[in-house]
């Protein structure tokens, strides 16, 4: 197979005496949704903060297509390809649905500050508009362009980051529960979603409670708990698996 | 129905700047500029209370005569600088832009007086100021008259004093880092050594605001002076003098603005401290004790050298209004011509070319129960 | 956009065509305010887009007016040369508190931004042998200009007016271009922008140059209008009168900021006649725009219009922000 | 000399250290940095001097009362102008208490006019000399009354229940809320408690300096240095800034020039900040 696309290796984090991740491991091939579950508390959301360097970690190996971003600063990250959503919604609230999409473009506005200040910039930033309005389509809000991004309904305000995110142009996609507190119908409509943007060439980290969904849209899912790997394989092999099943519902008890 | 007002109320609103100052030609009024807010407004209020009893008085007596012997009202226009240059060059623009103001007094601070001589000298307007900076009276302009006597006044009296009737010889000198201290502590150490031959043994400046003078206090007893002249305005002087006094210096303590606001904060400290002022309300001449009984009845508190700097200041105005009118072009001319006019701080010669045209002075120290004897006085 | 609202091409014809028809007192003033509304854009930039508060831009202030001053004054330069100088030099200080606004924001930063504004005026009052201290540098000259002669006052007032309008154009250059909107990201979460790929560290330190650099700017065209410098006239109370112009403006509008300028400057002078108490009031009115319009004066449009249209269709009003005009 | 202006700072600086603890405690329990925290010592400064001086009643009655009007005018203060504005933009806050240190400072001056007045000492008498050490009476007052007020202060955070109550809202404003306690009336209160200590402040350094209406903005930015110093947040680390910033201030002038004192002080500011920022006493709640 070729060489994975983002590469974590040993990777550990600690708060004080509490250990947040201890020695994860995880490969993602490129062109694929890999699905990173576990239950609450196993590290997941810490695990999405120290790759994208929200949160420097204590140790480990980070590389995203060959270069190491251990410990390096979220916007070198994201220069690396990385992008992200947030679990809680970390929308830029006072500013409009275009703008929002328009921040994710910033590194490739094709124009520095002095062009800005002599007119010069003008042509492209109709080109930066255009490229929003189309990921603003792509997710089905290009009506919504000019609203402020905070009155937006929640399901709308979880699109918004994606194609945020997406607009950063970036290798490997990072989703942080963008199913949570939605109902059946807006899922199926985001997974539609993941599904288009794998298509065109982006690879996909999907971390998610709604385990069903998980297994129908992944290609391959690592299980986490109490910051340690305990399982990685196909959709099928992660169910039959014993440990994961124990993780999550705790130890059969043998009725005598 | 929303444009026209937002444009009307936007333009009035400029339009109603320009005529600001618009006023009735029936009083006759002069101006007054001083510090009344923010730090160093302690003079202000003296002055501004002094000006306008001298005001009042003069409207109880039916209001300024004019020399076709009517007589009319009698107003003060006050404005407030700050001790801020921009915000003193606005004040004084609004005054001189007033055509009914004939003549005006102040600022008192130096760095305010100075920038802002231009607009009086533009204008022809008679300026009265009790600033004390040398340069003031120094760049040629006809329209400024300083009403009280300045540090080479003082200083010459001071040294004087201290070296001939003290037999001091080890002076240390101290000075408040702002125009007044700076150039009082230039033109004593310059009059030290022109009469005396003598240097300070050691100088220090300090902070305007300071609140803690140990250190400045250390430093003059560690150096062994038997004299300490300070240079500043009154709340640092006071606080100087008591941590001197804890720290048990026991030689003599000169400062140049031992007033009443230095002794009301200094109290017991103040004994024995000796200063030079360009009046003091003990002054033993009759026209002294006159005003002061007049003050003290209607203040009940001792007036200061600002109070009967504006207080002549006012008359000198009104004795010239009584002789050519009231326009700024008489009113200067007249008083260039003036050689002698007798007020109440002493005898002032108007007609001085730099304007400089009084230079009474005394030397008091305060004794036992805290009143400033006169120990010298120079006309 | 609401740019072309009759209230702006109302107050652009004003400041056109009233000053040469006002008082020297009432030409000053608007001189002054003219030169205090390029300092507040200047703030607005950092404080409104990039919301880090600063109460020291009387330093920058300072900077700016002694360079100039002193370079023409007694080196013999021209103003074309000193003033970009003092431009320059103003905007690499502006590196001095660029670094901490990296590590802070809030109210650490306010007291570091008063601490930088405090230290340059203990500085130009103790350096005598660069400022003359206390003394002041005096006759600063005018600028020259080929066939003007900006020694008159109204032709001084459509000088600094130009050069007003040109630091509008580069803030609304400036606002609509990536780095406007990097710099409001960054107001609105800092972290989210880093993980949007924009580079924090530089777009907070080259606001600060920036907005030193106008701040300069403003400094050198003060000190060639007044002729005389001291330390006095950049104490801590002119940096709160520039935050207060931009508050009651309208913090991130520029529009706001020229507003502000223009009241927070000529209130205390109309208020004057109440004497002692005009400065009590001026507090009391800072308070109450605070209360109930911390939007701004810039607001009062939007929030009146939301009001009117809540109690038109008896709706709730719509949940906006009162994010302001531009 | 080393000492003695060592201890006649420390007396200095005991006002600024009481001054940082109200400011720290008005910015745990409400996040709201209070520029009008000065005003509160020039208001008891005021009081006192009415009281004691202009109308002669002995000091025992006066002190209570100059601590009592300043903790009033908190109390009010939060109530009017603080509560609309605590949820608000940290930049609207703070603009709220700057305009409410112009309306006090300038009513100050109305009353009471510009210039400076003098207060009569708490004890009467000789500075007594310790160890060769000049210690006027007024700095052992003002030393002895700030560790009582330490001790006192800890006391009532730790035991009374309004203590309680104040720290539980300094950590958390929501859960406070929902276990029952009444947030607004707490910070109210907690108001009043820092004016007042502002008060005491004022009551003790008014003889040693001069009561004079524009005290207010050059205390509260040594006192707002001091408690970051101190490690913004914490009771102790107010202290000790303050009392680090009276010393500081007096050694610099001896031993360096006095020009530079005032610069000093920001650049130890700048220099912890860069080096320390959490402070010497990092702020634990």
């Amino acid at each position: 197979m070729t060489t994975p696309l983002l590469h974590v290796a040993d990777l550990t984090k600690n708060f004080g005496g509490l250990t947040a991740l201890a020695g994860v491991h995880i490969e993602v091939r490129s062109g694929t949704i890999h699905g990173l579950i576990g239950p609450n508390g196993s590290g997941k959301s810490t695990f999405i903060n120290t790759v994208t360097g929200v949160i420097p970690p204590n140790s480990g190996q980070i590389v995203i297509d060959g270069r190491n971003v251990a410990g390096l600063r979220p916007n070198i990250v994201n220069a690396a390809g990385i992008a992200r959503t947030f679990q809680n919604l970390r929308l830029f609230k006072a500013m409009s649905v275009l703008d929002n999409v328009l921040i994710g473009e910033h590194r490739h506005m094709g124009y520095g500050l002095g062009s800005a200040l002599t007119m010069r910039n003008g042509e492209a930033e109709r080109h930066v508009k255009d490229v929003a309005m189309g990921l603003l389509a792509d997710v089905g809000l290009a009506h919504r362009a000019e609203a402020i991004s905070g009155s937006l309904p929640y399901g709308e305000q979880r699109l918004l980051e994606i194609a945020r995110a997406l607009a950063t142009q970036p290798k490997l996609l990072m989703l942080d529960e963008p199913l949570a507190g939605m109902n059946p119908t807006e899922m199926d409509r985001v997974v539609a979603i993941l599904r288009r943007i794998v298509a065109r060439g982006v690879t996909i980290l999907l971390v998610e409670h709604a385990v069903r969904v998980v297994m129908s849209v992944c290609d391959r899912i690592s299980v986490l708990n109490f910051g340690r790997n305990i399982a990685e394989g196909s959709p099928q092999e992660i169910q039959g698996n014993e440990d994961v099943v124990v993780a999550y519902l705790g130890r059969r008890r043998h009725v005598a | 129905m929303k444009r026209r007002n937002f444009l009307s109320y936007l333009t009035a609103g400029l339009l109603a700047l320009a005529y600001l100052p618009a006023s009735a030609q029936e009083p006759v009024r002069i101006g007054l500029d001083a510090v009344l807010t923010g730090p160093g407004a302690n003079n202000g209020e003296r002055i501004r209370e002094a000006a306008q009893w001298a005001v009042d008085l003069i409207n109880e007596k039916g209001g300024v005569a004019l020399p076709d012997g009517s007589k009319r009202p009698f107003e003060l226009v006050v404005v407030d600088d700050q001790a801020k240059p921009d915000v003193g060059l606005s004040a004084i623009r609004r005054l001189v832009g007033d055509k009914s103001i004939v003549a005006f007094m102040g600022p008192d601070w130096s760095s305010v007086t100075y920038p802002t001589l231009f607009v009086g000298a533009e204008a022809g307007i008679p300026q009265f100021t009790s600033s004390v900076a040398q340069r003031i009276t120094q760049e040629g302009h006809k329209h400024i008259f300083r009403a009280r006597s300045t540090d080479t006044d003082w200083m010459g009296a001071l040294a004087d004093y201290l070296v001939k009737q003290e037999g001091k010889k080890k002076l240390g000198v101290t000075y408040a880092n702002n125009e007044f201290g700076r150039s009082g502590r230039d033109v004593f150490v310059r009059i030290l050594k022109e009469a005396h031959g003598l240097d300070p043994v050691v100088e220090l400046s300090y902070a305007v605001g300071d609140k803690d003078f140990t250190s400045v206090a250390g430093r003059m007893i560690q150096s062994g002076v038997d004299v300490v002249v300070n240079l500043g305005n009154q709340p640092e002087g006071a606080l100087l003098v008591k941590d001197l006094n804890n720290l048990g210096f026991t030689g003599l303590f000169a400062f140049n603005s031992a007033d009443s606001i230095f002794l009301d904060l200094a109290k017991s400290n103040a004994e024995g401290v000796v200063g030079p002022l360009s009046w003091v309300h003990t002054k033993p001449d009759d026209k002294s004790k006159a005003f002061n009984e007049a003050f003290q009845k209607r203040f009940k508190r001792d007036p200061i050298g600002h109070s009967v700097i504006y207080f002549d200041a006012v008359n000198m105005i009104v004795d010239a209004i009584g002789k050519v009118g009231p326009s700024r072009e008489a009113l200067l001319k007249y008083l260039k011509s003036l050689d002698t006019w007798a007020g109440v701080q002493g005898t002032y010669h108007p007609s001085a070319p730099t304007g400089d045209m009084i230079h009474a002075s005394v030397v008091i120290r305060y004794n036992k129960d805290l009143v400033p004897e006169v120990v010298s006085v120079r006309d | 956009m609401s740019r072309h609202h009759p209230f702006y091409l109302a107050a652009i014809l004003a400041a056109i065509v009233i000053p040469p028809f006002l008082s020297d007192y009432s030409l000053h003033l608007v001189i002054m305010v003219v030169i205090f509304a390029i300092l507040t854009l200047s703030l607005n930039l950092i404080s409104g887009y990039g919301g880090l508060i600063s109460l020291g831009h009387a330093g920058f202030f300072l900077i700016g007016s002694y360079t100039s001053a002193l370079l023409s004054v007694y080196q013999g330069w021209p103003f074309w040369l000193s003033m970009p100088t003092a431009i320059l030099l103003t905007a690499t200080s502006g590196l001095l508190l660029g670094f901490p606004a990296l590590r802070w924001t809030g109210h650490f930063l306010a007291v570091i931004t008063i601490a930088f504004g405090s230290i340059a005026q203990l500085l130009s009052v103790n350096w005598v042998f660069l400022t003359n201290g206390i003394d002041g540098v005096s006759s600063i000259p005018r600028p020259p200009l080929p066939g003007i002669s900006l020694t008159s006052n109204v032709n001084y007032y459509y000088f600094v007016l130009i050069c007003l309008a040109f630091i509008v154009y580069l803030m609304m250059r400036l606002v609509a271009s990536g780095f406007g909107r990097a710099l409001r990201a960054i107001k609105d979460d800092e972290t989210a922008a880093a993980c949007m790929g924009i580079d924090v560290a530089v777009t907070k330190v080259s606001a600060f140059v920036i907005s030193a650099a106008i701040a300069g700017f403003a400094g050198a065209l003060y000190a060639h209008y007044i002729r005389f410098l001291n330390p006095d006239s950049f104490s801590l109370d002119v940096s709160i009168r520039i935050f207060m112009m931009m508050i009651i403006g309208g913090t991130g509008s520029i529009a706001g900021s020229i507003l502000g300028s223009f009241v927070v400057y000529v209130l205390p002078e109309v208020l004057r006649p109440l004497q002692d108490y005009y400065y009590l009031i001026w507090g009391v009115i800072v308070i109450l725009v605070m209360l109930f319009l911390p939007g701004g004066l810039i607001s009062l449009g939007s929030v009146l219009r939301a009001k009117m249209a809540a109690r038109r269709d008896k709706l709730d009003p719509q949940v906006g922000s009162t994010e302001t005009l531009s | 000399m080393f000492f003695q202006l060592a201890t006649s700072g420390i007396a200095t600086g005991c006002a600024y250290a009481l001054i940082a603890l109200g400011f720290v405690m008005i910015w745990n329990t409400a996040s709201v940095v209070n520029f009008a925290q000065g005003e509160f010592v020039v208001i008891a400064m005021f009081v006192a001097l009415t009281c004691h001086v202009t109308l002669g009643w002995p000091l025992w009655l006066v002190l209570p009362i100059a601590v009592l009007i300043p903790a009033l005018v908190g109390y009010a203060t939060e109530r009017v102008v603080i509560r609309p504005v605590i949820g608000a933009a940290e930049m609207t806050v703070v603009t709220v208490t700057i305009g409410l240190q112009i309306v006090l400072s300038d009513a100050a001056k109305i009353i009471y006019g510009g210039q400076p007045y003098s207060f009569p000492p708490l004890i009467e008498g000789r500075p007594l000399s310790i160890l060769g050490i000049v210690v006027p009476r007024q700095s052992l007052v003002v030393i002895a009354s700030m560790v009582v007020l330490a001790v006192g202060l800890h006391f009532l955070s730790q035991k009374t229940s309004f203590g309680k109550r104040l720290r539980a809202v300094s950590q958390d404003r929501e859960t406070a809320k929902l276990m029952g306690i009444d947030v607004n009336r707490t910070i109210a209160e907690g108001f009043a408690l820092s004016a007042g200590i502002a008060g005491v402040a004022g009551v003790l350094l008014a003889p040693i300096i001069y009561v004079s209406a524009g005290l207010g903005l050059p205390l509260l930015i040594k006192s707002f240095i001091a408690a970051i110093i101190g490690g913004f947040g914490s009771y102790i680390g107010a202290l000790i800034g303050g009392l680090l910033i009276g010393v500081l201030d007096n050694l610099v002038g001896f031993y360096i020039s006095s020009h530079y004192r005032e610069v000093f002080t920001f650049l130890v500011l700048i220099l912890v900040l860069l080096v320390r920022p959490q402070g010497l006493f990092p702020h634990h709640r």
